[in-house]
């Protein structure tokens, strides 16, 4: 079985190093996986567009997908992008600190995280996308916590190794969220691949 | 003799990118950063009470957030700007 | 019983306000503390200051800036990484009694488009051109120009620019100079409210080299970029004054006597 | 003959050039163009224009994007190394429909290519024209500074070493444009109106300008304006024997001067060969090849190259008659494009051949 | 899975560069081919080798004329304008017989044409390969320094934007070089021996070397060579279904896994839909395609430009079947070859129409 | 009674005779009266002193004096018009203890090439670069160049180069001489034979900076021009000394100090 | 009826210059009439062939023909070059005061000229394409001495017009040569074209 | 007390191209312009008696018509050459 998972967000908010973890997290427990990042060209303020494929098998699709299981929303001007992506049945998951408008999708679920409000608070005011992640991927099993702060490691450049430590805790911030507001959260990654 | 200068700014916070370079500047100190975000994802500065109207945050904000400056005493660069 | 803020204002005068003729301040995508937008700023508003916005052509040359030129309301051609200032001198050639002016950074003016520069100085083409120096091309993510100090880390640096390797930084503004067709040379800053006031002194004095037809006049604003720096915003300024303006020293290389007895 | 002026390919040019009101031309000097830049600083000295001795091609390029952007006329020139440091340019300002003219006074045909779609980065076209004596050096040179400005976009000259070094007798004719429309594209500095930009993404537009396309949809732009371009330029040629030729010997440039003449003395001997000389490379004259391809029992290219036209007569007969390719990359010791394969007596020999071969039923 | 590196495409191309030997790169950002610079940087430093920060695209390919002369091996990269400034030394480099390996990092593929003809002047050729997974552009990076040595000559790899930012498990293979023989045309100074002359007008010779032929006879040279490699450089491609195919759709590089999945997509709803990926574009696998318009009843080739590969599939079929162009030039907001041209469910229906346009008897 | 020239010979002693080892000094095609062949003959003498010549590569540059390369006894790799330096540092880096020197006209590395001199220059590159300024592209013609000298008339300036119009002429041994990573810069001339003894101790230095691994090594050399300078061969070294050598001062710019003790 | 004169010189010899000249003269005598040079790319010292085709109609040949009624040769280098290009009938100049190995060609006239030593005479010694050209156009009548000076007046560049007056002197000497030497010359150039 | 110099040139006249920048370096007057032409066409300078073996001409000559010169008295750049 294969999940999909989009995230978008603008320049700055971390969305392409946070999804590039989540698919080195899903690498090391085994899973397939592939991951496509999409940015205007530019690193300031646009968007970014970043699509993790990853299945229990090996995968055909090329990494540009038209609908996605799980797509993610860091920023407001990104919405619309990613929303075209979700899928009935699928989630939608919006950091709600800077998306203050109420999301709608027909048959999609929505999953409402204050990711930049968590970061703020362990003034790590751009890591949103890490708490988010930590919170998303807590919920729905998709990969463990513990990995994606083993993929954080093993990504981050040299030049910002200072990061580590506001990032791990951005994670855990995620996970404790979840724990918390998404315990026994009913879409679970793989559910049916487990089955 | 000169007076004290009694100041303030317009501050156009929703524009803001919180880079903190208004509060480094500030030579009285009374800009600082909210615990709030804009719209636009970030924290921004909150104006406190003892401003001069020293136009220093003006000067080095990169996103104009300042629009414009109040000051008792008007001085030659003001002039000069208008 | 201390006054509300509206209050206050009406019993204060506006002592400044954001120029609005020549550039459109609005918002714009450049990171959080980037230096390039007071330096536009800047110029927009000695332009404002000559009324020349509708008598100017810009020449914009291609890097992070690039994205502030909409703010700018003037003519403009965009010109190809490095060549503005050949394409200025056939605006200018062709247009004498316009102002033209380029804005440039240093991957743009000092890597690729060095010999431009100095051809254009050589010949003394009487138009302006604004060097927008953070010591990174910014744009492409933050790599290695060739006015990246020594010991700076970039993405193409990572363990900071080695003289041995990379060589020295070219101080741009002390080069140009050196051209007999250069009339004015000069470098300012942007990282403090006092080197931003005297970095305005430049632009007018530039501009009014080129309304005098003295030659080629240059300034070279040094700008933070807190992101190709990996730096926190608040430290770049500060980075600048303590390390960059050592070694690419601010203030006037060349002036014209015309322009420093009207100055 | 008296009348006429007697007169070189570059002096035509420049002369020409001037009387279109050219004000402009950047180049830097390299063989044989060299004798183009001499001849445009003093027609343009005589009319009040600007030569710029630029000092590199890049920087010429530059420059007269500058100038032409002002709505000025202006014209560059390179040749082979010249135009390859030229090509970043050169693609841009089509994207930015910037009207000029270029001369590309080549060595040998090794252009084509590039002097039809461009050798830089992305999907663009130049309007072509390929003149094969001093006089029709003159006239394209008028009818390109026309063309420029009627379809705001780049238009090349292919004139060649032996142009420029041929002197021969000929005038210059008056030229009508009075169709054309104002400039109101010109960036001049905004007074009394709204700014204008001229940029490589879209052309020229009126700042604030809300019908401003994304990005993505611009890009589309190019392909849009090449068809338009391919339908609407008048696309030239001269045809010779096509009524009753079994062959036919397709050449261009100053290089179809010796194949036109090589063909003549093959008529001479009765032989049926024809001949059709485009005139515009691009947009190709698909007309009047097919028009070959339809009578003949086979086309025959000759051009000093590896290869390069012969692939646009086979795109556009797609198979219905053999196209052989009879040229070959020029051997002289300058590199200039003369040599043996051009002359008049290997020439002949080289298309008898085929024209016997075709003959013998296969 | 967990075996393999994930890796993107740009780390695959540095790291196999690196195995290959890779000492000396040199480069000047430009997106998307910066993050290759820097996956260059870092792999180089590891063996000792030199990464130049070249102050521009001209530079950086001059400096790996230098480099690759000495008999290193030498790699240089660029995309759109950049190589658009590095058409006059790719150019002579290729007269030069210097041996290098070329990654044009592109967006889109308005660069078919350059990238296998050259953009610059006078004639000359890149074998060129088209990675389409991260695996092969490990792969064919490897066979990328391996040809360029043992025939002298430029290779070039087209990646671009959506393979430097794909991520996904792959593994580095050996390669055996046994064959190569030693550089006996190396710069290295003339210690005891005749010295060696690198020079684009003739390659390397030794200094007073009587065999030197004239000027004019050596530009034949790049005809002859040209020849030489088409015939002996195997053409490589991938194919499929071709046994049963209708319509067979033709692709290259990293576009060709969307045209290829979109392929199978139709398959599955029984259409008799085939494929023909060329993984070397020079030279052009004819074989494959005309095996393909042998059986089929049209072809249809889907690129991200105005048409290009195009013209090389209709010079090889002739006329055979109808050649449909499907692409387009790529409309994302990026202008980094992405858009909806690519997208699934875009892609399919333009292929399906197509089918279904052909079945209709004209 | 006189001795013949034989007899003469017998009682005196040879006290120069031609260089045979680093350069082939036969018969060339450059004009009568051309000054390029004597400042390859200075190189040549200099490299054959060091015993260099098996150790040496040369990347030429284009133009008349590429004709006297055939001359030259050592590796060498034909460069592209103005980036002779780019190659000579893809070699250098390469074989770093090899010598690499480049020998370019003005045309090639003042025009065409600034850049590349200008960033090899700052980049410090360890070999040595030889400018043969003739104040016009000899080869093409006899056309301006970026070092034409005020007044002096050309095929492209028939009314001589006016500063109005064409700007100033580069002085480009100063200008190198600026950039940090230059370890020596200097100009010479062979208008005479003091002259030429001067400018061959300048090549001497330069090419034992580069054995010294100092950094880049310039040395720009006057040669006369008569044919493009459209004068009688036997005028032109006077025209040198009268005009080009008072704007293009003779003489050492940067001298490291290792190499001025060890001179 | 036409006729075709090529010339062949080493650069600095004025070969183009001074074919350039005859054209310039055959046009003010109402030719017609075509003008081509080829050199090697380079100024200094390489070969240098000038064609000039005239004639009393239209020219329909291109300027580079296989053979001419004329050839010249000003330099030994040449000599091969040109005379490759002498057609039996013709005529066949040289420059003797360089080219002193003796010419013979099958049935090709021989015209021997003293050009270089005759302008050495006058001080002009690159002066010798002028003499030896206004040597054979007096003893061919091909075009007068007086229309040569006229085209040697029009063509000299404004950098060289201190050149005149010595080349003017150098078309006398060579007319005065040939009234001396080649009196009644039997080679008359528009013979047929008058009858 | 130094000897007076006495020398002379081996001089290769084929190859000169006549340019006179021998004739002109010459301290003591002793070359002068033939009236003959080499067989490359140019005059070429002839030795006239009185040469002091200062090699002005040797260092001058753009064609390496000079190819030794011979002294009474050896010097210090004569020394350096060999
Ligand atoms: C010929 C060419 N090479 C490279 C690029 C890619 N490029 C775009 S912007 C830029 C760097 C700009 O740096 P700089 O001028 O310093 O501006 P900054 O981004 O730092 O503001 C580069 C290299 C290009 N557009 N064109
Ligand atoms: C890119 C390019 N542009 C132009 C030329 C033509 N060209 C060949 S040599 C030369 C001038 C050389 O001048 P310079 O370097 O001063 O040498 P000189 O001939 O004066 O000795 C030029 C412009 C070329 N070969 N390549
Ligand atoms: S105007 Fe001066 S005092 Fe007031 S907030 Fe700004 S910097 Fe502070
Ligand atoms: S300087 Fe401007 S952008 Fe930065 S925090 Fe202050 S108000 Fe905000
Ligand atoms: S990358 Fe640097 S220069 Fe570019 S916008 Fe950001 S801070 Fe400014
Ligand atoms: S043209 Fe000038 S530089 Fe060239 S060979 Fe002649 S004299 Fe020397
Ligand atoms: S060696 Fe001296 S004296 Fe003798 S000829 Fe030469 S210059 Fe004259
Ligand atoms: S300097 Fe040399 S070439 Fe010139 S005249 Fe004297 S010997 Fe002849
Ligand atoms: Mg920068
Ligand atoms: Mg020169």
């Amino acid at each position: 079985m294969e999940r999909e998972i989009v995230m978008g967000g603008i320049g700055g908010q971390g969305v392409q190093l946070a999804t590039k973890i989540l698919a080195t997290a899903l690498n090391r427990e085994n899973r397939s996986v592939m991951h496509f990042a999409a940015f205007g060209g530019t690193m300031r303020g646009g968007n970014v567009e970043c699509t993790v494929v990853t299945g229990t098998e090996a995968l055909a699709a090329p990494p540009i997908i038209p609908s996605a299981w799980m797509v993610i929303s860091m920023h407001p001007n990104t919405v619309p992008l990613v929303a075209a992506k979700a899928r009935p049945g699928g989630l939608f998951v919006v950091n709600t600190t800077l998306i203050t408008e109420p999301t709608e999708l027909e048959g999609v679920n929505v999953v409402e995280i204050p990711a930049s409000w968590i970061a703020g608070e362990l003034d790590n005011t751009q890591g949103g996308a890490m708490v988010l992640l930590g919170a998303i991927c807590q919920a729905t099993g998709l990969v463990s916590v513990e990995q994606l702060v083993e993929g954080l490691k093993e990504l981050t450049p040299p030049y910002r190794q200072k990061t580590i430590p506001r990032n791990t805790q951005a994670f855990e911030a995620g996970d404790a969220f979840a724990r918390e507001h998404l315990a026994n959260f009913q879409h679970q990654a793989w559910a049916l691949a487990a089955a | 003799m000169p007076t004290k200068a009694i100041g303030t700014v317009d501050l156009d916070i929703e524009i803001c990118k919180g880079c903190e370079l208004c509060i480094k500047v500030c030579p009285v100190n009374v800009l600082e950063m909210s615990r709030e975000f804009n719209t636009i994802g970030f924290r921004y500065p909150i104006l406190l009470d003892g401003c001069t109207g020293c136009e220093m945050c003006a000067l080095i904000c990169p996103d104009f957030c300042f629009t414009a400056i109040y000051r008792n005493i008007p001085n030659k660069r003001a002039a000069e700007i208008q | 019983m201390p006054m509300t803020k509206e209050q206050a204002k009406e019993q204060l005068k506006k002592v400044w306000s954001l120029p609005k003729n020549s550039v459109n301040l609005g918002t714009h995508h450049m990171c959080p503390g980037c230096g390039e937008p007071m330096a536009y700023r800047i110029i927009g508003e000695i332009i404002e200051e000559m009324g020349i916005q509708e008598n100017l052509i810009q020449v914009a040359g291609i890097g992070c800036y690039s994205a502030l030129d909409v703010m700018m309301q003037n003519d403009r051609i965009n010109a190809l990484h490095g060549r503005a200032p050949s394409v200025a001198t056939g605006v200018k050639r062709m247009l004498p009694d316009r102002f033209v002016i380029t804005i440039q950074g240093d991957g743009d003016l000092v890597s690729e488009g060095i010999a431009e520069a100095v051809h254009c100085a050589a010949r003394g083409e009487n138009f302006t051109v604004f060097l927008l120096n953070n010591m990174v091309n910014g744009e492409t993510g933050g790599h290695m120009t060739a006015t990246t100090m020594v010991g700076h880390k970039t993405k193409s640096t990572l363990q900071g620019r080695d003289a041995k390797v990379h060589g020295m930084p070219i101080k741009t503004a002390e080069l140009l100079a050196q051209l007999e067709g250069t009339a004015y040379s000069a470098r300012g800053s942007v990282h403090s409210p006092a080197a931003i006031i005297r970095t305005k002194r430049m632009v007018r004095k530039a501009l009014h080299a080129q309304r005098d037809n003295l030659g080629f006049s240059f300034v070279e604003i040094l700008t933070m970029c807190p992101t190709g720096w990996f730096m926190e915003t608040w430290e770049a300024p500060q980075f600048m004054e303590d390390t960059m303006t050592k070694y690419f020293t601010l203030g006037e290389f060349k002036v014209p006597e015309a322009v420093e007895a009207a100055a | 003959m008296g009348d006429k002026q007697l007169i070189d390919g570059s002096k035509a040019i420049a002369h020409s050039a001037a009387l279109a009101g050219c004000r402009f031309y950047a180049s830097y000097p390299i063989q044989p163009n060299s004798h183009l830049i001499e001849e445009m600083t003093q027609e343009l000295a005589k009319i009040g224009g600007v030569t710029m001795n630029a000092e590199s091609e890049g920087e010429a390029i530059n420059m007269v994007w500058g100038a032409a952007a002002t709505g000025n006329r202006a014209m560059c020139s390179t040749t082979v190394t010249g135009m390859s440091l030229m090509h970043e340019a050169m693609s841009e300002m089509f994207a930015a429909e910037v009207a000029y003219v270029f001369v590309h006074m080549a060595r040998g045909q090794t252009e084509y290519r590039v002097g039809t779609r461009g050798g830089g980065h992305g999907e663009y076209r130049y309007i072509s024209y390929a003149p094969h004596t001093v006089q029709e050096a003159a006239d394209l040179t008028r009818l390109a500074f026309y063309t420029a400005d009627k379809f705001r976009t780049p238009v090349m000259i292919q004139a060649d070493y032996i142009l420029t070094h041929t002197v021969e007798a000929m005038e210059f004719h008056d030229f009508d444009e009075s169709d054309l429309k104002e400039k109101d594209w010109a960036i001049d500095g905004a007074k009394g109106r709204v700014p204008r930009i001229n940029s490589f993404i879209r052309g020229t537009y009126s700042l604030g300008d809300k019908s401003a396309m994304a990005y993505g949809e611009l890009q589309e732009r190019a392909m849009e304006r090449i068809a338009y371009l391919e339908e609407n330029v008048p696309s030239l040629a001269e045809t010779g024997h096509l009524d009753d030729a079994d062959l036919v010997v397709i050449s261009y440039g100053y290089v179809s001067r010796f194949a036109k003449y090589a063909v003549g003395l093959l008529r001479e001997e009765g032989m049926k060969i024809g001949f059709v000389r485009p005139i515009t490379m691009w947009p190709f004259p698909k007309k009047e090849v097919l028009e070959a391809a339809e009578k003949a029992k086979a086309l025959a290219v000759f051009e000093l190259n590896n290869g390069q036209m012969v692939d646009d007569v086979r795109l556009t007969v797609l198979g219905r008659v053999p196209v052989h390719f009879i040229g070959r990359i020029s051997q002289d010791d300058s590199g200039f494009g003369m040599g043996k394969a051009i002359e008049i007596p290997n020439l002949t020999a080289k298309i008898r051949e085929t024209y016997e071969q075709m003959k013998v039923p296969a």
